[in-house]
């Protein structure tokens, strides 16, 4: 256990805003970037990652163990770690919980994350309503046994979809579980008024002594994200959650009091424009190349006010596996001209470029239309909403390109394979799935597999260039032209306290409400 | 019992008739003609916007951003300044008209003609046809636009064309609403019972008697409804159906900067004040044309 | 209402021996589009305490201008005061201000316009149009106004006057609203009164009501009153001294024997000789060959005909009463005849032209020309208009005010595509002519008109088509003498030339006798009696024809009536309960057609 | 009254029988896919049958609808795929803010729009009438965004006279009905304007006058009573638009309104709220033109209801 921050005081309440609503609070359920950290300080995994950071450490389990083939993995939970009810956790619920997010009658969409553990495919299947590869052993030991080794397994016992639920509130409340979360986390929900505002308690009972700090968070819901930085420059907020809105950036950061409460971090996330393999030209990676070629990264990464890093490869910089050495393609219009010209389109050609409608991705999209315009494809903008995006991107023929802007891959845990499968393998690559340029190529599917199978933590920087390889095969193939890893900035009142990469917590968006705290109570 | 008490009257010569044209009179009136100039200004410049600035109106320039990335403010080379991405605003805004005086003109047009048409055929005949043309308005009004427009997106190319005809079908109802009120008021009127008795048919009261007098409320609905179909056709935009980037309409050039308006107020108040201007030329044109078709208001100065 | 306080409001109260009201050198012009023009020029005359004066005169000649400049409500922006000066006591009405205008406006100058229909407020219930008139000059509780406004209704002999404060204008019939308009200016005993055709719309018995009312107020508080009226029998009934006026002008001024015996000037003895006289009617030559013909084609029938409009009040709106306007009456209209219809104010005659025009729901049979109203088709329908035109009561309501007055009396043609629009033209223009409108007046509009003048655009309207039928409300009733002779031998030459045949309905029985072959007398929607001319005029039977033809004012000063004989029962009233029907009269024939209802009392 | 009332409130519910079936074929035509939204980026494909089966939506559409129906008359609009709560609890929770900012926005709507309207009138062709048809003209065509952030900006950051959004108080609601009064104001002046110029020149209003009646009680007695009745038309309009939502204005302000949640539901396709947005707010608009036509005749007393 880390040592508490001796700045740190224990007291005060904080203010949060949001644009949209606040979605389930149900952790099998949940999977909005806005209540991900919600639900992480209400509910506890088996696993966490230390304050600020992507390392792995224990949670709920106190110690765990992994057999020599990598497929049991054996967990020892923490004891006196008691629901918001009031009753203790047992190993019990830990089955419980992986048993409920695996149901399809859960509707999880995280239940395809567990598909390793032995059994998954009777409980998809609706054959059996208990993963035979989890036993309790006893009320303190959990033993999971996997069908294959999953080098990503101990991230997948870190992510919401394995938190542990209460059986007995879960049916309670049925299908409204959601709204009436009670886990064993940080905060408990003391208010929720629909559509206006959640409120979260301290839990006096946190195993985690000493933690949270502060006593109360509000989550103030259908706010603007100006409106809401007036607020925060008015004192009344303390963290706006949407960001700073684009049009005020640069006003911020001109302003030192201001720009001094910004805190800048990095994020698991790249900006990416998908090109249809499967469809002509873009079946021709020459001209897949090109395009790569011709997108000027670093204007866009300018309209952007510099909110970002241009990007060569899939992986953000803070992933393992990035690799640093990677040159990508570089921005080169005549060579792109000349690839085009190989590939059979000397005069360029015609086709359209998908684009959801919220600032700033249609104007991105607009500066890729201009770029491709120099190596004469014609690209039309089809800037939609969200879900007609990702319906068209999951047709066969339905988009050609897409700018992924958005609704941009962030990453669930901070492991490479994690920009793999759904995105890049060929399991994505069907009728309404994920991978958008509808790229498979089975060589790199099975080295993936391969790769997920080294399971020894000591491997792990062999595991990590293995999958660098991989993403190097990927950037051969040029599915996508990867154009930036957006940075985070988060701004924060002055009277928050607290290590500034609790601010930029790579799992915990906005911030990490678990260690956070107030400087102004006595 | 044959007195002659009549005015002096020779022989009945009909006199020529002195109606002066409405056009004529409209262009006599200074208001209506700065409205008129306006009208032709905007429809001038839309129809030769390339050659009016050096700029392409999708040109994204790369001195038209500081370095930081801002838009620039007008000046001597971007009269109006530039936007977001580094372009001409004046030369959007030139090109933005084609699509907004489809949408304010046409699509707005055709809205008031069916809203028109249905609305005095419903106020006027009782019974079945009546009630039926108004539940069908309650029913076209009680349906949500935007759904509407977005089906039609998924269904169609997204276009011009059919953001005009989402609007005109959206925005009939309220026309046929207002004019229904006022029809059935009308329709009660004595001098309709005397026109009926005089054997006129339904469609000349309709259009010779009842129309007229609707004719104020027509205008109030025709130049108002320029903003807002403007306006409107942004979200619709938004939302995938209607142009897509680049093609300039104002309404979506307000619409993309407006949370930009304190940093580059440029971006919004052009457009706004473009929008404003055709709206105001077109009540200006409006008003001077229901007072010289109103004989009530003659000789007013 | 104490005398002075009211006059602390206004001006000063003026001297006794000095004229209340005085008008010098008025001079009215309008703007038209084609410039200015006066309507009125260098109008000089005054007004003694407690005087009748009656401006008579050439319909269009500026009367009704006169008296809206006094009140300063000349039509706004096209009429003004260009020369000359409106003294009320010491006060120039001209050069007060809106505010102190406004406060002599109801109070002490009041005015009776000439267009019932349009001066009513139509969303507004008359209770609350009275009570609001009383209420603006004087301090009294609203209980307190609503007594008075019930009792100025009662004055002006408004059946069921307490449930007809909840009625709107368009529930009531042309001479109820006239009366309503009475009762208003009266309501608060003003010093000034003017009367613009007040009598106009109604029928002989109320008028005589209505006049005496006006000489109560007179002597009772020593108001005075112009009186405007084309009525030569009301002139002499009433007037102290007589303006005559025409294009603008006055022509004569004098007391009103003087200008009965001596009239100075041409137009005056013109119009003396134009005023239709009881008892010479007999002009008129019945056709002695139609009189008697195998069967005469009916133009018009009409068998039992019934007409109810449902009353409803409560929450919930419904139907708890029933206004029986026409209960069952029978009636035939032969080519070549016309049949006057006359009666008291609201005892259906508008009704039964409306259901005859087709405007109303009705039960019973109607016939036009062999056909069946009834379930008729378009063209047919289309067919029957062209043969049957209706002169509405009120002109000014029945004309589409956008449009130009030639427009509309072309209209008719038009429709029913006659000619080609030269010809059109040609035959508006012979029209105009034909009713004393000049013909470059066609290309006005309806609100640019006197109200005589737009009755004779209604007239020549419904002439155009020269139709078999004409059903005509009030027609001549706003015209002055010499014109409504005009139009009355127009009527008459129509007849003669085409053999139209007339519905004629009016409560100036002098015009009646003149112009009738036969006669319906109707009281309560009923017909009470009914007979040739001869028969009615020369031995009336039923009571209440009796006294219609007793009630009708003569025009000769010298015989003077000294009171209008009130009628002292309970004034009846159309509307009953749900499921009381009034009882059926019957008529019998007492001998050549001349049907008469039993009367119980009368 | 009754019969008209019965007849109406069938029709009524025939209208919303109809913009039920509309929008359910409508969504049931839309390409986006909900099952895989709600399946997520990693689901099996056999996880999504799974869950297409448990939704019902492998059923044909007659069977889906008839299924919607029948729950719909139970008062169950069923789950957001999205949010995974009952949509009628969520549309419950922003009922109350939506009919509240809306009684707010008509009233100042009216209040603005109705007396620039009456001045403009009385003032006919005067520079006052000119500018409050300037006026009029910049309140229709400004961005919602635009004039509520001034007003918010001005009022609330720097006079510091109302919140900065929000909702709770009656201090709340001034500046979202402000901005949206403003907007609105426009439609009514003008219409206000056109009617009462007609009413104005009538001759019951010379009546009225000669009586001796006060310019306002000439006004407001009896040219504003006739001039009403398009104004009246309108507000059965709004009333229909304001539960539609407001998304610009709530968001603004933060008011949890209706509009946000329908806005949100749009583009992630939340079938279910669409839906229910859609009958809720296509019920306001069936009420409140309902309203406006029962209205009407006691304005007007020659209109009959029929
Ligand atoms: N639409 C209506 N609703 C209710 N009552 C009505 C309506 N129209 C007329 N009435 C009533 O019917 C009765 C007859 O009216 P009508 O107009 O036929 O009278 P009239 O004989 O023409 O009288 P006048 O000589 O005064 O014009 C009156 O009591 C009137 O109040
Ligand atoms: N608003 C107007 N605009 C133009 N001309 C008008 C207007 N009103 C009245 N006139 C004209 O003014 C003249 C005088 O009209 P006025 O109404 O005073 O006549 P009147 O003597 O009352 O006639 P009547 O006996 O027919 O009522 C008429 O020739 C008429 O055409
Ligand atoms: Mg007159
Ligand atoms: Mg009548
Ligand atoms: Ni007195």
């Amino acid at each position: 256990q880390e040592t508490l921050d001796p700045k740190a005081k224990q007291g005060g309440a904080i203010t949060i805003t949001y644009k949209d609503d606040v979605a389930t609070l149900d952790p099998a359920i949940g999977y909005d970037w806005q209540n991900w950290s919600m639900i992480k300080s209400l509910f506890d995994g088996l696993m966490d990652y230390e304050p600020g950071t992507t390392t792995l450490r224990p949670e709920l389990a106190e110690s765990y163990e992994i057999s020599p083939d990598g497929k049991t993995f054996t967990f020892k939970l923490r004891k006196g770690v008691k629901f918001h009810n009031g009753r203790e956790m047992t190993a019990d619920d830990v089955k419980y919980s992986l048993d409920r997010v695996t149901n399809p009658k859960t509707q999880s969409p995280g239940a395809g994350f567990f598909a390793s553990i032995n059994g998954y495919d009777d409980v998809a299947g609706g054959k059996s309503e208990s993963l035979s590869g989890v036993t309790v052993v006893d009320p303190s030991t959990v033993k999971i046994e996997l069908s294959r080794p999953d080098a990503t397994f101990l991230h997948v016992m870190a992510i919401n979809f394995s938190h542990v639920v209460p059986k007995e509130e879960v049916e309670k409340y049925g299908a409204d579980f959601g709204k009436h979360p009670v886990g064993t986390g940080a905060y408990k929900m003391a208010e929720w008024t629909l559509g206006q505002r959640l409120v979260f308690e301290r839990n006096a009972d946190y195993w985690h002594k000493g933690l949270p700090y502060i006593d109360k968070i509000t989550f103030e819901i259908g706010q603007e994200p100006i409106v809401a930085l007036l607020r925060l420059q008015n004192g009344e907020v303390d963290v706006p959650g949407d960001g700073i809105p684009p049009a005020k950036f640069q006003e911020v950061m001109a302003d030192p009091e201001q720009k001094a409460r910004v805190v800048e971090g990095g994020q698991l996330q790249t900006g990416y424009v998908t090109m249809n393999t499967q469809m002509p030209p873009f079946d021709n990676v020459k001209v897949r190349q090109a395009v790569n070629m011709a997108i000027n990264k670093d204007r866009i990464v300018k309209l952007i006010n510099n909110r970002a890093v241009p990007a060569n490869q899939p992986l953000p910089p803070s992933m393992p596996g990035y690799d640093k050495a990677f040159a990508g393609y570089a921005y080169d219009v005549d060579k792109a001209k000349a690839l085009l010209g190989e590939a059979g389109h000397p005069q360029g050609f015609e086709t359209e470029l998908f684009v959801m409608n919220t600032d700033p991705n249609p104007r991105i999209a607009q500066a890729i239309q201009q770029d491709l315009a120099a190596i004469g494809i014609k690209a039309a903008i089809q800037s939609l909403a969200q879900a007609n995006v990702i319906a068209a991107g999951g047709e066969k023929g339905g988009a050609p390109m897409i700018w992924s802007g958005g609704m941009a891959w962030i990453a669930d845990f901070p492991d490479p394979s994690n920009f793999y499968g759904p995105i890049l393998g060929c399991s994505g690559a069907v009728q309404g799935g994920w991978n958008w340029a509808w790229y498979c190529n089975k060589e790199l599917d099975e080295k993936a597999a391969a790769a997920d199978s080294i399971v020894d933590p000591a491997k792990a920087e062999e595991r990590a260039k293995l999958w660098g390889e991989i993403y190097a095969k990927v950037m051969a193939d040029a599915p996508w032209a990867p154009v930036f890893n957006e940075q985070r900035f988060t701004m924060k009142s002055p009277r928050m306290g607290g290590d500034d990469k609790l601010y930029v917590d790579p799992v915990h968006i906005p911030i990490n409400y678990d260690y956070v705290y107030v400087n102004d109570v006595q | 019992m044959t007195s002659p008490i009549a005015p002096e009257v020779s022989a009945i010569t009909v006199p020529a008739r002195p109606r002066a044209g409405v056009w004529r009179r409209l262009v006599r009136r200074p208001l209506a003609l700065t409205g008129l100039v306006i009208i032709a200004l905007t429809v001038a410049g839309a129809v030769l916007a390339p050659y009016l600035t050096g700029y392409d109106p999708n040109e994204q320039m790369f001195d038209g951003l500081t370095l930081e990335g801002a838009p620039l403010p007008p000046s001597a080379t971007f009269w109006l300044g530039t936007d977001l991405l580094g372009r001409d605003l004046l030369t959007r805004i030139l090109h933005g008209a084609r699509t907004s005086l489809i949408i304010g003109i046409v699509a707005n047009g055709a809205a008031l003609l069916i809203g028109t048409l249905v609305g005095i055929t419903a106020g006027y005949f009782r019974g079945f046809v009546g009630a039926a043309l108004m539940r069908f308005t309650d029913l076209m009004m009680a349906f949500p636009a935007l759904l509407l427009a977005i089906c039609l997106a998924a269904v169609f190319q997204p276009s011009l064309w059919i953001v005009a005809m989402v609007i005109a079908l959206v925005n009939w109802v309220q026309t046929a609403r207002i004019v229904f009120t006022e029809t059935s008021s009308l329709a009660e009127r004595e001098f309709i019972d005397a026109e009926r008795t005089i054997g006129a048919g339904t469609l000349r009261i309709l259009f010779r008697h009842i129309l007229p007098h609707l004719l104020p409320t027509i205008i109030v609905w025709g130049t108002l409804g320029i903003s807002t179909t403007v306006l409107l056709e942004a979200t619709l935009s938004y939302l995938g159906i209607g142009v897509q980037p680049p093609t300039a309409s104002w309404g979506n050039i307000i619409f993309e900067n407006q949370t930009y308006f304190q940093a580059a107020p440029w971006l919004v108040f052009f457009p706004g004040a473009a929008i404003l201007a055709l709206a105001l030329a077109f009540n200006l044109v409006g008003d001077a044309l229901r007072d010289i078709l109103d004989p009530t208001q003659r000789g007013r100065a | 209402m104490n005398a002075a306080t009211k006059h602390a409001a206004g001006a000063p109260a003026p001297a006794a021996d000095r004229p209340v009201l005085d008008v010098a050198g008025l001079t009215i012009s309008v703007r038209g589009e084609d410039g200015e023009r006066p309507v009125v020029s260098e109008l000089s005359f005054s007004l003694a305490r407690g005087e009748t004066l009656c401006i008579a005169g050439e319909s269009g000649s500026g009367k009704s201008m006169t008296s809206l400049a006094i009140m300063a409500l000349l039509p706004q922006p096209q009429a003004r005061i260009s020369a000359g000066s409106i003294r009320l006591g010491d006060t120039d009405l001209t050069a007060l201000d809106e505010g102190r205008m406004r406060r002599i406006r109801g109070n002490r100058i009041a005015m009776i316009f000439q267009e019932p229909m349009t001066s009513l407020n139509p969303v507004l219930s008359i209770g609350r149009q009275l009570v609001e008139a009383i209420e603006a000059h004087t301090g009294v509780s609203s209980a307190e106004s609503r007594r008075l406004a019930i009792e100025a209704l009662t004055a002006v002999r408004i059946p069921e006057a307490e449930s007809r404060l909840k009625q709107y204008p368009h529930e009531l019939s042309g001479g109820m609203r006239q009366r309503v308009m009475i009762a208003m200016a009266l309501a608060l005993k003003p010093d000034v009164l003017i009367a613009d055709e007040p009598t106009t719309a109604l029928d002989v018995t109320v008028q005589g009501e209505v006049l005496e009312l006006l000489r109560d107020l007179q002597r009772q508080h020593g108001t005075s009153v112009i009186l405007i009226t084309h009525d030569m029998g009301v002139v002499a009934e009433m007037a102290d001294r007589v303006i005559i006026m025409r294009y603008g002008r006055m022509v004569e001024q004098g007391k009103v024997a003087d200008i009965f015996e001596r009239p100075q000037v041409d137009y005056t003895r013109d119009l003396l000789a134009a005023v239709p006289r009881m008892g010479t009617g007999g002009a008129r030559q019945v056709p002695t060959d139609k009189a008697e013909p195998s069967q005469p084609t009916d133009v018009a029938v009409a068998r039992d005909l019934h007409v109810r409009f449902d009353l409803t009040g409560g929450f919930f709106g419904r139907v708890n009463r029933r206004v029986h306007a026409v209960e069952g009456i029978s009636f035939s209209i032969a080519a070549n005849e016309t049949l006057s219809l006359v009666g008291e104010s609201g005892c259906g005659k508008s009704t039964t032209a409306k259901a005859l025009a087709g405007l109303v729901p009705y039960h019973g049979e109607l016939e036009i020309g062999g056909r069946n109203l009834k379930g008729l088709g378009r063209e047919a329908r289309k067919a029957v208009r062209r043969d049957v035109q209706m002169i509405f009561q009120d002109p000014y309501a029945s004309l589409d005010p956008r449009m130009r007055v030639g427009d509309l009396v072309a209209e008719p043609l038009v429709i029913h595509d006659i000619g080609t629009p030269g010809e059109r033209t040609e035959r508006v223009a012979a029209l105009f002519e034909r009713v004393g409108l000049s013909v470059d007046q066609m290309e006005r509009y309806p609100h640019e008109f006197s109200g005589g003048q737009r009755q004779r655009i209604c007239i020549a309207r419904a002439l155009a088509l020269r139709p078999k039928l004409i059903i005509a409300d009030e027609s001549v009733s706003a015209l002055d003498v010499s014109v409504q002779a005009r139009v009355l031998q127009l009527l008459k030459e129509l007849q003669a030339e085409f053999g139209v045949a007339y519905l004629f309905i009016s409560h100036d029985m002098a015009v009646v006798e003149n112009i009738s072959d036969r006669v319906a007398v109707m009281y309560l929607g009923q017909i009470v009696e009914m007979g040739t001319r001869d028969q009615i005029f020369s031995n009336p039977r039923h009571p209440y024809t009796r006294r219609l033809i007793e009630a009708v004012p003569v025009p000769d000063p010298q015989r003077r009536r000294a009171r209008f004989a009130r009628m002292e029962r309970e004034i009846p009233s159309p509307v009953r309960k749900l499921g009381d029907a009034p009882q059926k009269l019957v008529l019998t024939d007492v001998g050549g057609g001349h049907l008469v209802a039993e009367s119980s009392d009368r | 009254m009754i019969a008209y009332l019965t007849r109406r409130l069938i029709q009524a519910a025939l209208i919303l029988l109809g913009v039920s079936l509309i929008t359910f074929a409508l969504l049931y035509l839309l390409p986006a896919d909900p099952v895989r939204q709600i399946a997520g980026r990693s689901a099996t494909p056999q996880t999504v049958e799974s869950i297409r089966q448990q939704l019902g939506l492998d059923q044909p559409f007659a069977v889906q609808y008839w299924r919607y129906l029948t729950n719909l008359v139970s008062g169950d609009l069923g789950r957001s795929y999205i949010q995974r709560s009952e949509v009628s609890e969520l549309i419950v929770a922003r009922l109350p803010a939506s009919l509240l900012l809306m009684v707010g926005a008509i009233v100042c709507e009216l209040v603005i729009g109705l007396s620039m309207g009456l001045v403009a009138a009385v003032r006919r062709g005067s520079a006052t009438d000119q500018a409050l048809m300037v006026g009029s003209f910049i309140g229709v065509s400004a961005p919602q965004f635009v004039v509520g952030l001034l007003l918010l900006y001005v009022f609330a950051v720097k006079l510091g006279w109302f919140p900065i959004g929000g909702y709770g108080t009656f201090s709340h609601m001034v500046l979202p009905s402000l901005t949206l009064g403003i907007l609105g104001a426009g439609w009514y002046s003008r219409m206000m304007r056109s009617s009462m110029i007609d009413v104005l020149r009538q001759d019951y209003i010379r009546t009225a006058r000669a009586k001796g009646l006060a310019q306002r009680a000439v006004l407001f007695g009896h040219a504003l009573p006739n001039a009403i009745l398009p104004v009246v038309a309108m507000i059965g309009i709004d009333i229909g638009l304001f539960m539609g939502g407001i998304v610009v204005v709530e968001s603004v302000f933060g008011w949890p309104g209706i509009g946000q949640l329908a806005w949100q539901a749009i583009q992630r396709v939340d079938i279910p709220i669409i839906m229910g947005v859609t009958l809720v707010s296509a019920c306001a608009i069936v009420l409140g033109n309902l309203l406006a036509d029962i209205v009407a005749p006691f304005i007007d007393p020659r209109i009959k209801l029929r």
